[in-house]
C-alpha cells in the first residue's frame, strides 16, 4: 500500500536525520535562512553600525553655495531628505544632506554621503544603494526601499551640478 | 537601564495574580472541557465560571458570552458571521474609516465577497457624527459596527447616540470595545449593542484569548466549526488557562478601573502639558473631546516618528505610532489621515499609552527626553 | 485515589519543561511582537524561531508556517482559505466519511455554501481506499482532504498514496496530522501534502496553539484578517507564551517519538491482550492495520460507553468515547459506523489514549477494573 | 451628545453596581443561572443520589412470570430497556428492570422502578419523568431524554397488563 514512509514504531530521528541529509539541508536551509530574516517582521533589528549612523549622522547640514543640490522624497512613506554637494576638479570635497525620514533613511544617508565624500563624480555616480547596505553591514529587509532616497539624492544632486556645469560650458 | 514601557494599548504584561489563576490549569487541572471525567469536568467548570464572571462584568447573559482566541477574532466573527446568518436579508454595512485594521480590513473582504459597505468619515477630533450613521442607513443594511474608544488616538465614539440609532432601525449593531473595557466604564452590554468584542491581553491578561458578547437572538454563523464548542459558534478545543485568566483580568481591570482611570488620566495630562511646554510645534491628535485616560497621540512636527521611537527605544522607553499591528508599514495612519492631518503630522505621530506601572517620575523623564530628541531629529530635518 | 489518565489523545498534561520555556513570556517578555521596541523585538524573536523549529520539524521553510489557535482553526484556515482562493476555478472537495468534526462540520458548511463534497466510505478497518480517491476526482475538484491518523481508533491512512494521487493530478492535499505529529514518524511535509494541520495540546503542549503548513506557492486565503500577522494569512496579535510552548512541545515529542512509540506500543497491546483475554465478546475497532501507538478503541458488547466511562471515572480513570468534541452526543460515533460496527458495538467503544505517563502498572489495574465494570454492567443489561 | 452613560474617570463600580440594583439581578440573575447550567455542555455533573442509583440500581432484575412487560428504546441514541412488573390486587408488587443504557438512563430507571413499587397500578400511571427527575435531585440538561425511557417503559408495561388483563375479563 505504498507507506513504506511510515515505519511505525521507527525513531522519529531517522526520518528529520534522512530528511537532513537529503534534501532539507541542500533544498531549505538556505531558504529558510533568508525566509527568517525577511519575516523577522515589521520589528526591525538595526545592526550597530545603523544604529550608530541614526544615532550620531555623519555630514548633516546645509551647504549654502553648493554646486548641486536635490530635494527627494519617498511616495510610499512621504518621507523626504536634501543633498548638497560642492565639487571641485571633478570631486565631492563636500557632502551635506538633511531627512525628514526613518532612521533606515537617516542611516543610509549617512551612510551614502561618507562613501561619497572625496569620490571623483565619476566613481559616486557608481555607488548604489547595495554598496550603502553592505557599508552598513546590512538593513532589515522591509527598510531597503529607504536606503534609495540617499542614493538618489546622491545621483540627483550630481545631475543637478553637472546640468550647471554644461549650461556654464556651453 | 530602566526601562519605561508606555505601549499598554499594544499589549500589557500579564498581572502576577492572573497568571497565579492560570498556572492550575497548566499543571493539575489540565483537561480538555469536553472529556468525560474529573479532569474535564474541573476543565468545564473553570470555564463556565470565567464565562460568568465575564457575562457579569460586561451585564450579560452568559450564555451570550463567546470566547475566541483574540478580539480579532471576535470582530470577524461579528462580522463574517452576521453577513453569513443574513445574507439573504441584505449586504450593506456601515462602519468608520479609522476601525481597527480587525475591522476594516474584514470589511474590505466582504466587499470583495459582494457586500457594499459604507466608510463614515470622522471630524478633526476623530469622531464619527451621529447623523452620518443616519443618513447612511439603507433598507438593505445589516450592520453598523463603531469601534467605543480608539487604540491610536484613545477617542471615544458617541456610542450610544450611535446605538440608539442602530435600534431605532432594528440594525444590528457591534462595537470593537477593546480599549474601553476596563479603562472606563461602559453600560451593560445588553443595553449598548448586539455584539461587543474583547480582548485579554489589553488588560493585564494572557494572550490567546478575546470575547464576543452575542445579545440573545441575534443571528450570527460560526467562523471556525467543528465540535460543539461555545454554544455551537466557536469550534476548537478551549484555551482554559487563558480564559480563566482574561476572567481574572477583567475583574481586575473593572474593579481598580475608577482609579486606575483617574491617576493615568492625571499623569497623561501631566504628559501632555509638559510637552506642549517643551516642545514647540506639537499637535495632540484627539485631544478636543472624550478619551481613554491612558492615551495620547502626539505630532511633532517635521520628524519622522519611527526615529523617535528608535531613540526612545535606545534609551529603554517604549511607545508606538499607530497601532502595533501596522508597524512596518510605511504609509502614515489611515486614522490620522481620516482626521484631517496632513501627510507630516500624521508622519511624526507618536503614540503613549500609560498603564498600571506608569508614574510620574517615567512621565517627567519622557517628557525630557523627548525634548532632545526632536530638537536633535528637529536640527537634521529637511522640512523643519 | 491515583488517577489514570487514558485520555491523551483528547489534551495531554503539560510538560513542566515546556511550561518553563513559555513562563518567560509571561512575564519580563510579554511584549507585543509587532511592537517597535525591545519588548516586540524579543516577542518577535522568540515567534520566529518557534516558527523555525516548527519548520524544522517539519521539513518545511519557516514562512510555510502560520500559527492559529487550534488545529480547529488550521483546518477551517486550511479548507475554507483554498476554497476562497480557488474558487472560480472549482468547488469540488474529496474527503472520507470518518474526519474529524472540525473538518466534518466545515465541509457540511461549504456545502451550504455551494461547494460539493465527496465523503469517502472506509473499509472496516477504517481505512480510505486510495482507488476511491482517485475514482471520485472530477475536473473541479480543488482539495483532498484526508487525517493522517485518527483520533478515536488511531488507524493510519494509506497517506503517502493518497498524496501520490493527489499530486499525480495537480490537485490540493491537506491533511490533519494532529494525532499523528510527534507520535509516529513522518514524512517531510513538502514531499507529502500542500496543507498539514498541527495542534500543541496533543502533544504535552499549551492549549492554544496550532499551526497550519502551507507549501509555498499553496492558493489560500486568510479566515482571520487584521493585522499582518503570520505572512498576512492570519491575523491577530500572536499568543507568544503558546506558540513558544508548542515549539518546545514539539521538539520533544520529536526526540523522544522513536522510544515512546516503542513503550506505548507495547502497553497499548498489553492493555488489548489482558481485555481480550478476560472481557468475552469485545472487538477492538481499526485493530487489524497500522495504528499510531498510543491508541485503542474498544467496544464492548451490550454495554453502553457512558456507563463504563463514569465507573472509570468514579475510579479515577479518565478514558473517553470517541472524541472529545462529539461527548454528550447521544448518537453512536459516525466513525464506527462508517467501520461498518452495529449501532450496539459502537455504542459500547471506549477509547483509551496512551502517554508519557502511562505505566504497565496503570494497564493491569484497567483491564482488572474493566472486567468487574463490564461484567455488572452485562448483569443489568437488557441486550446481554 | 447623550454621552451619559459614558463618565470619564467616573468609578466603574458605580456603574455596574447601577445594573446590579436595576436590571442585572432582576432580569439576567435566574436566566443565568439557568443559562450556566444547560451549558456546563458535555461533561456531565452528576448529583450523588443519581451516582448512587447508578453504582447500585434498584429492582435489576427480570420477573419470569410477569403480569406486565415492555421493550422500550431511545431512538436517538440507540439505549434501549426492558421492565417487568407483578401486580397483585391492582397493586404493583415486583418490578424490575434491565438497561442497555448510559448513566442517566440507569439511574432515572432505578428511580422510576423505587418510585412505582408498591404503588397502585393508577398512581403508578399517574409518575412522570419530572417525578423521577426530582426525586433523583435533578439531572444534567442534556440527560433529560434518558429519563423518559424508564417511565415510557413503565406506562407500557401497565398497558400490556392491563391489555392482557382486559383479555381475561372479556
Ligand atoms: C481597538 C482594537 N481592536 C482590536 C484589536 C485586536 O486585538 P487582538 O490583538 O486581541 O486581536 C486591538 C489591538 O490590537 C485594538 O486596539
Ligand atoms: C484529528 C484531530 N483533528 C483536529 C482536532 C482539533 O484540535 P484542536 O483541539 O487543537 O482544535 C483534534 C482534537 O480534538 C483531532 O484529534
Ligand atoms: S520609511 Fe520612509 S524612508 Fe524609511
Ligand atoms: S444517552 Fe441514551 S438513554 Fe441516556
Amino acid at each position: 500500500m505504498g507507506e513504506k514512509n511510515i515505519v511505525l514504531c521507527a525513531s522519529q530521528t531517522d526520518v528529520i536525520m534522512k530528511t537532513d541529509n537529503h534534501d532539507w539541508k541542500k533544498a531549505y536551509a538556505p531558504a529558510a535562512q533568508h525566509e527568517l530574516e525577511e519575516h523577522q517582521g515589521p520589528v526591525l533589528f538595526y545592526n550597530e553600525i545603523v544604529i550608530d549612523h541614526f544615532t550620531n549622522p555623519r555630514n548633516v547640514g546645509e551647504i549654502p553655495d553648493a554646486d548641486g543640490y536635490a530635494l527627494v522624497g519617498d511616495p510610499s512613506c512621504g518621507d523626504q531628505m536634501k543633498l548638497w554637494i560642492k565639487v571641485e576638479n571633478g570631486i565631492i570635497t563636500d557632502i551635506k544632506f538633511k531627512s525628514f525620514g526613518c532612521p533606515g533613511a537617516i542611516a543610509t544617508s549617512s551612510m551614502a554621503t561618507t562613501l561619497a565624500l572625496a569620490k571623483p563624480i565619476a566613481a559616486a555616480k557608481q555607488l548604489t544603494d547595495d554598496d550603502v547596505i553592505s557599508a552598513l553591514g546590512g538593513i532589515p529587509e522591509n527598510k531597503r526601499h529607504c536606503s534609495l532616497m540617499g542614493i538618489a539624492a546622491l545621483h540627483a544632486a550630481i545631475r543637478d551640478y553637472e546640468t550647471k556645469h554644461a549650461c556654464f560650458a556651453a | 537601564m530602566p526601562m519605561i514601557y508606555l505601549d499598554h494599548n499594544a499589549t500589557t504584561p500579564l498581572d502576577p495574580r492572573v497568571l497565579k489563576t492560570m498556572l492550575p490549569f497548566f499543571k493539575k487541572s489540565f483537561g480538555n472541557p469536553s472529556s468525560y471525567h474529573r479532569h474535564g469536568r474541573e476543565a468545564r467548570e473553570a470555564l463556565e465560571k470565567a464565562r460568568h464572571t465575564v457575562a457579569h462584568l460586561l451585564g450579560a447573559m452568559p450564555r451570550e458570552i463567546v470566547f475566541t482566541s483574540s478580539a480579532t477574532e471576535a470582530n470577524n466573527l461579528a462580522l463574517r458571521g452576521v453577513v453569513r446568518a443574513l445574507r439573504n436579508k441584505g449586504r450593506h454595512i456601515i462602519t468608520s474609516s479609522i476601525e481597527h485594521h480587525a475591522v476594516l480590513k474584514t470589511c474590505r473582504a466582504l466587499e470583495q465577497d459582494g457586500c457594499q459597505i459604507t466608510f463614515l468619515p470622522v471630524d478633526g477630533c476623530g469622531r464619527v457624527d451621529p447623523n452620518t450613521v443616519s443618513r447612511a442607513i439603507r433598507r438593505d443594511t445589516i450592520l453598523i459596527t463603531i469601534m467605543y474608544a480608539h487604540n491610536e488616538t484613545g477617542v471615544i465614539q458617541p456610542i450610544s447616540d450611535i446605538s440608539r440609532i442602530a435600534r431605532s432601525h432594528n440594525i444590528i449593531f457591534h462595537t470593537d470595545a477593546v480599549q474601553a473595557f476596563g479603562k472606563i466604564p461602559i453600560p451593560p452590554a445588553r443595553e449598548l449593542c448586539d455584539l461587543m468584542s474583547l480582548s485579554s491581553h489589553k488588560i493585564y491578561g494572557p494572550k490567546g484569548a478575546g470575547a464576543l458578547y452575542i445579545k440573545r437572538g441575534t443571528p450570527i454563523s460560526p467562523l471556525l466549526t467543528g465540535g460543539h464548542h461555545e454554544h455551537g459558534l466557536r469550534a476548537g478545543t478551549e484555551n482554559v488557562p487563558a480564559i480563566v485568566g482574561f476572567a481574572a483580568a477583567a475583574e481586575h481591570a473593572v474593579k481598580d478601573c475608577g482609579k486606575e482611570a483617574v491617576r493615568l488620566a492625571a499623569l497623561r495630562n501631566r504628559l501632555e502639558a509638559l510637552l506642549i511646554d517643551s516642545v514647540p510645534d506639537i499637535s495632540i491628535n484627539g485631544k478636543g473631546v472624550e478619551r481613554i485616560p491612558n492615551t495620547t497621540n502626539v505630532s511633532f512636527l517635521s520628524v519622522e516618528s519611527e526615529s523617535v521611537l528608535l531613540h526612545l527605544d535606545l534609551l529603554g522607553i517604549c511607545a508606538s505610532a499607530g497601532s502595533a499591528c501596522t508597524t512596518g508599514d510605511p504609509e502614515p495612519s489611515h486614522v490620522l489621515l481620516a482626521m484631517g492631518c496632513t501627510p507630516q503630522q500624521a508622519q511624526g505621530a507618536v503614540r503613549f499609552s500609560l498603564g498600571k506601572s506608569t508614574t510620574a517620575r517615567d512621565i517627567d523623564t519622557v517628557a525630557a527626553v523627548l525634548t532632545d530628541i526632536v530638537k536633535k531629529l528637529r536640527s537634521i530635518s529637511s522640512v523643519a
